[in-house]
């Protein structure tokens, strides 16, 4: 029962989230392009996602006719799955009581945690390779190609970043990585595993198919990458689900490395009300990052981006681990 | 009680999803039903109380293999499987009466073993990394490593155009 | 809480097995041939599993780690093949690929 | 010293990385040599390889001093593989190398006196040997290679000296023979170095199956190939082992035609004047200081065992005097500078097994290791000689070098000096003490024949010297504007030697090592006319040879006249050489033909292999059918298999 609550309660929290994230993200590449962005839905445009929201739902289906029917309406859903899956072993705040019961803001504690969720973004190929194929068109063959070798490629980056952290917190639970970074912000991973965390930031804003990664939709070559054929709630759900991993990889980045609900501060409170303060700040702060770089830098090349996972990232996070085996196993850390 | 329910909904998932992989006649279909007998599969291991089989049969099998099947099934464009020449059909009844015969020699067998669930079982990945870096498996470990990178070197050899 | 269903999954292994059997009789693709291994492969990891349940030891799941492994060389180096001959044959129908006798 | 460092610098380590730091440099030098050659920088190998070869003897003396530091009685130690295998109560277990039925070798090192003599002595020469080839390779283009090649060498060399084992040693042992060939054939494009490089290796593989089968044989008897225990069992054999044809005895026999091998004894000696061909600073590690001193080593360590058979030992003094003498008579008939030198060095190694011979192995050892000083030396100021002569050999065209190359000169007037038996220089001693030895064990003839060599060795060497730095250049104009003394990189390890070769007799070795030969510390209590002979006798070789090669020219010619029939006979080296050949060629290789070739290869061997191929040729053809070539068909085939195997099973 408990559980269910938990469901409900971050489901809702992560559609919100969502709907200001299309939002904020528009006024803030608005503001920094000197433009004023939505602002007529509502006060300051807040009400613009419930439009766009609105509008895409009443939209035609559009199934183009040489597409593969059931795989065309498959992909989107494997996609918006495979992403609501990785959220499910994320914590998301501070352990509080209420009710006179030890609470903890995280639908299922896992030991394996960090392995399930590279299994499940091991998953999201799935839906751009689907999405591609079935469309039946050249353009979004390519852009599910590309998406799914670049996904390949930078998971195993991403999926090495961890390994660091988890041999210093000696354990997959996330929920005891964030624990180990008590203390300061010092302790944070972001500082002990500094190289982790850059690999970590770089392969995550590629696993999420952000500028300047964002090849696979790279609308001056593939028109829109995997989802040209796609329209109204379909699309939407594509759209849900990029933003859906945004928020996963923030809130993973905010637990792994960005010491969770930890102030930072010894003399700053942490806990209840506080440490959601914090993680809250900090997971607005990478997904604010993934919005400044968009508004920053144009886009990589596919050779480069190729080039650059497997000759700069996984090396430096391969030499990362075998630093941090050393001084695991030298200084008994 | 949910547990058991939970199996026997993965087990006809699997059973039934394994049945569309032969029955079909399109790689394509077979490769997307063998995928959801790999998950479900991932979500028995779990059942088992294997975490970390499960996720491992998730990243290898799901998020590995089966989208190299999938990749090689799109690059060939394979279609429909095309009925030309002989039928074999002696080949497939033979075969049938084969595996029946192995069906029921592996059912004498599974059913003369222990299968009463034992206590105290951890297979967590801390006890898992324990055995398998023990001295007993270490080798084979190692070796494993060498035989990846060897099936590396021989897939990208075997598969360029031109060396 | 021990689960009491592992003889069912027991037979639900041997069931993958023979299935991914059949199938390599009967179809004639060959990439479907390939998955039908991989099915194989996983009745018996799952007998593996079922096993190391029933008994409480880990020897079954070490095995099934190494399964694993070999699967992913098996389909790597099985794929390439696969595209390797699909150059030269132009087909994917196994019993095309029968040059390799006396 | 701090805990970790004392734990570095302990007894149980120290040893080993006495052995293992040539090794590493081999090993870089010979992985990343052509690396070190493209990018110009060849200095650094040899440099490389002289700072693992110096630290080794740094390292060794370290040992030295520390190993006689200890408690008397605790000396001979045998150590294991550090901390490899432990065992139940956490005891070190020797790591095992050789587990068969009744036989186990461990890795293990025998670290007593003898082996830290030896030790010193290889790396000691060895370091000084690989600053000098600093020197006189540097002109070579293959510098890495050859400075790779020596530190193998001094890796099997220390293997060699310091393993615990028959076997151990027959590794090292054949290490050193693997380096002496490529060293001697090391400018292989030269066919006389190829040539006389497979000769040396040919010949020492006669010597090696006697040691191989020695080996064996002493297996058969003890039990055990582990030096220490054989050493500690010697006493223990029973008398019917040790008759005339007893297997000890033989076993004994087998081993020193393992030694005449190595150290170049009769019959086996004809490869070491040939091994001239190397470069001179190989000839004087390998060839002179250590390698071929390895059949001494070999009969010391074994010697409470040799010291059992009466045979043995009579055997081993025999070879060792016939040896010296013919070694000795040859060279004072050779002209090239380098082969005087072998066979003064062949002579030597005889002296060396005749104080064997008599029971006085530390007296060899103790000969072993002041010979290494100024042999070295002599080789190395040979070396020099020939760098200033751009090359030439032939001591008919030197001449009136003393002025050119004063530093050359005196030091190799030092080393004359050494091995002639000057008085109160390190050969006087030595020699002093094998003859005091010989004289003692009551077999007078050898004795006799010993004096005799010693005048000829003194009689040669000065001849050498003579020929070589007085009297007027014989080698024409050009040639003598050309002579230069050589760098002081080459000067230095001279000096060094020169200093070794005159004080090294002060060091007491012979009772240093005496514990490892299981029996105290003792002086033969000789004739006090033997003292005073002793002072008188180099200067009867050495006055004979001045007046003969500096004094009076013209008197040699006449003197020599008639006695053209011996000296014919000494040129052609007591017809060793033409007598192998004539063997090889009538007996070994007809009858190979005939026999080898034609009947037991051609018929027996290729007839049955024949046989097999058809057979299973026609077997084949009726099984090949099973392969249709279709996948499926096998799938089927394995199935069928499975199935009878598994109802099998079931059904027993």
């Amino acid at each position: 029962m408990a559980a269910a609550v938990k469901v409900v309660l971050i489901f809702a929290a992560l559609l919100t989230v969502f709907a200001l994230m299309t939002w904020a993200e528009r006024r803030l590449l608005a503001f920094m392009q000197f433009r004023l962005g939505p602002n007529r839905a509502g006060p300051l445009g807040i009400l613009q996602p419930a439009a766009d929201g609105i509008k895409l739902f009443f939209k035609e289906e559009v199934v183009p006719a040489a597409a593969n029917r059931w795989v065309f309406l498959a992909a989107p859903v494997v996609s918006v799955a495979t992403a609501v899956l990785a959220i499910g072993v994320l914590p998301y705040g501070p352990p509080f009581t209420l009710f006179g019961r030890q609470w903890q803001l995280q639908i299922a504690d896992l030991g394996v945690g960090v392995l399930y969720i590279f299994a499940v973004t091991s998953l999201g190929v799935y839906g751009p390779v689907l999405a591609g194929w079935s469309s039946n068109s050249k353009y979004t063959l390519l852009g599910g190609l590309r998406s799914s070798a670049q996904m390949f490629s930078y998971e195993l980056a991403l999926g090495l970043s961890w390994v660091g952290v988890i041999m210093l917190a000696g354990s997959f639970r996330i929920g005891d990585i964030v624990d180990h970074q008590a203390g300061g912000f010092w302790c944070w991973n972001a500082v002990v595993q500094l190289p982790a965390f850059i690999v970590y930031f770089v392969a995550a804003t590629a696993e999420v198919s952000r500028i300047p990664f964002d090849l696979p939709e790279g609308e001056t070559e593939l028109v829109a990458g995997f989802h040209t054929e796609y329209s109204s709630m379909k699309f939407a759900m594509f759209q849900m689900a990029e933003y859906l991993n945004m928020i996963t990889v923030a809130v993973l980045g905010t637990d792994l490395f960005l010491g969770g609900w930890h102030s930072g501060l010894p003399f700053l409170p942490s806990s209840g009300i506080w440490g959601f303060g914090w993680f809250a700040a900090k997971v607005g702060l990478v997904l604010f990052a993934f919005i400044w770089l968009r508004g920053t830098l144009p886009r990589f090349r596919y050779d480069q981006l190729m080039g650059f996972g497997w000759k700069v990232l996984i090396p430096v996070a391969v030499l990362n681990i075998l630093a941090t085996a050393a001084a695991v196993v030298l200084f008994g850390l | 009680m949910i547990d058991a329910i939970l199996f026997y909904v993965f087990a006809a998932l699997a059973l039934g999803s394994a049945l569309v992989v032969i029955g079909q006649r399109h790689a394509i279909y077979s490769a997307f039903a063998l995928i959801v007998t790999l998950c479900s599969l991932s979500a028995i291991y779990g059942l088992l109380g294997s975490p970390f089989i499960a996720v491992l049969q998730l990243v290898v099998y799901a998020g590995a293999i089966m989208v190299l099947f999938l990749f090689v099934i799109m690059l060939l464009n394979v279609g429909r499987e095309e009925r030309e020449g002989g039928e074999r059909s002696g080949l497939k009844i033979a075969a049938g009466i084969l595996t029946g015969v192995l069906l029921l020699q592996a059912g004498a067998v599974l059913l003369q073993a222990v299968v009463a669930p034992a206590p105290g079982f951890d297979a967590s990945t801390h006890k898992m990394a324990q055995d398998l870096f023990s001295p007993r498996y270490l080798y084979a470990f190692e070796a494993t490593s060498i035989l990846i990178l060897a099936s590396i070197v021989g897939a990208v050899a075997l598969a360029k155009k031109d060396l | 809480m021990a689960p009491d269903f592992i003889p069912h999954a027991l037979l639900l292994s041997l069931a993958l097995f023979s299935v991914g059997l059949l199938g390599v009789f009967l179809r004639r693709n060959i990439i479907t041939v390939l998955m039908c291994v991989e099915l194989m492969l996983n009745g018996v990891n799952l007998a593996f599993v079922a096993f190391s349940r029933a008994q409480g030891t880990l020897e079954g799941q070490v095995l099934v780690f190494f399964v694993l492994v070999v699967a992913a060389a098996e389909a790597a180096v099985g794929l390439a093949i696969v595209i390797a001959i699909h150059r030269h044959k132009d087909t994917l129908d196994v019993d095309a690929f029968n040059l390799l006798k006396w | 010293m701090p805990e970790p460092l004392a734990r570095i610098l302990s007894l149980d380590v120290v040893p080993w990385m006495v052995l293992l730091l040539p090794l590493g440099g081999f090993v870089v030098l010979a992985l990343f040599g052509d690396w070190i050659r493209r990018d110009r920088e060849e200095a650094g190998a040899g440099v490389l390889a002289c700072a693992t070869v110096g630290l080794a003897f740094g390292l060794s003396v370290f040992w030295a001093l520390k190993l006689w530091s200890l408690p008397r009685g605790e000396g001979g130690l045998a150590l294991y593989a550090p901390a490899f295998s432990k065992g139940a109560e956490g005891a070190v277990l020797p790591l095992e190398w050789i587990g068969a039925g009744g036989l186990r070798i461990p890795f293990a090192l025998l670290l007593d006196q003898l082996s830290a003599v030896m030790a010193l002595v290889v790396t000691g020469v060895g370091s000084l040997i690989h600053v000098y080839s600093l020197g006189y390779m540097a002109h070579d283009e293959d510098r890495v290679r050859y400075f790779s090649y020596l530190n193998l060498f001094t890796f099997f060399m220390l293997l060699l000296v310091m393993g615990g084992s028959l076997p151990l040693m027959f590794v090292g042992w054949e290490g050193v023979g693997l380096c002496s060939y490529l060293l001697i054939g090391f400018w292989f494009r030269k066919k006389s170095a190829s040539d006389a490089g497979l000769k040396a290796f040919i010949v020492n593989r006669v010597g090696d199956v006697g040691l191989i089968l020695g080996t064996i044989l002493i297996f058969n008897v003890f039990g055990t190939v582990d030096l220490k225990d054989l050493a500690d069992n010697a006493g223990a054999l029973a008398p019917e082992a040790l008759g005339r044809f007893g297997p000890a005895t033989v076993a004994c026999l087998l081993l020193f035609l393992g030694a005449c091998g190595k150290s170049a004894q009769i019959p086996l000696h004809v490869w070491l004047p040939d091994a001239m061909e190397g470069p001179t600073p190989v000839s004087a590690l390998i060839h002179a200081a250590t390698m071929v001193t390895a059949g001494v080593y070999m009969v010391s360590r074994l010697g409470p065992l040799f010291e059992r058979s009466a045979t043995a030992m009579t055997v081993v003094a025999v070879v060792g005097t016939a040896t010296a003498l013919m070694a000795a008579t040859i060279a004072v008939v050779q002209t090239d500078i380098k082969r005087v030198l072998a066979y003064s060095t062949i002579s030597q190694l005889g002296y060396m097994f005749l104080a064997c011979g008599v029971g006085a192995f530390g007296v060899a050892i103790f000969h072993l290791y002041t010979h290494a000083f100024f042999k070295a030396l002599l080789f190395l100021g040979a070396g020099s000689v020939i760098h200033a002569m751009g090359g030439e050999q032939d001591m008919r065209k030197m001449g009136g070098l003393r002025a050119k190359i004063p530093w050359t000169f005196g030091t190799f007037v030092v080393g004359t000096a050494a091995i002639a038996g000057i008085p109160y220089l390190s050969g006087y001693f030595s020699k002093d003490e094998i003859l005091a030895w010989a004289l003692d064990s009551g077999r007078t003839g050898l004795f006799v024949v010993a004096l005799a060599t010693a005048i000829l060795t003194a009689f040669y060497m000065s001849r050498l010297l003579f020929l070589t730095f007085l009297g007027r250049f014989r080698g024409g104009q050009e040639a003598e504007h050309h002579v230069h003394e050589s760098p002081w990189v080459m000067l230095v390890p001279l000096i060094v030697l020169a200093a070794g070769s005159a004080l090294a007799g002060y060091v007491n070795v012979t009772e240093a090592v005496a514990p490892a030969f299981r029996k105290p510390f003792d002086h033969p209590d000789a004739a006090p006319w033997l003292h005073l002979f002793a002072y008188v006798l180099p200067f009867l070789g050495i006055l004979p040879a001045y007046y003969l090669y500096v004094a009076l020219p013209e008197v040699r010619e006449r003197l020599l006249a008639p006695l053209r029939p011996l000296t014919r006979i000494l040129e052609a080296k007591w017809f060793f050489d033409d007598l192998y050949n004539g063997f090889v060629r009538r007996v070994v290789l007809r009858g190979s033909e005939a026999v080898l070739w034609r009947v037991a290869d051609a018929r027996i061997i290729d007839g049955t292999l024949d046989g097999g191929a058809r057979l299973v040729e026609a077997l084949a053809g009726r099984v090949r059918v099973v392969q249709t070539g279709f996948v499926r068909a096998y799938v089927l085939l394995i199935l069928g298999g499975a199935v009878a195997l598994i109802g099998y099973l079931l059904w027993s």
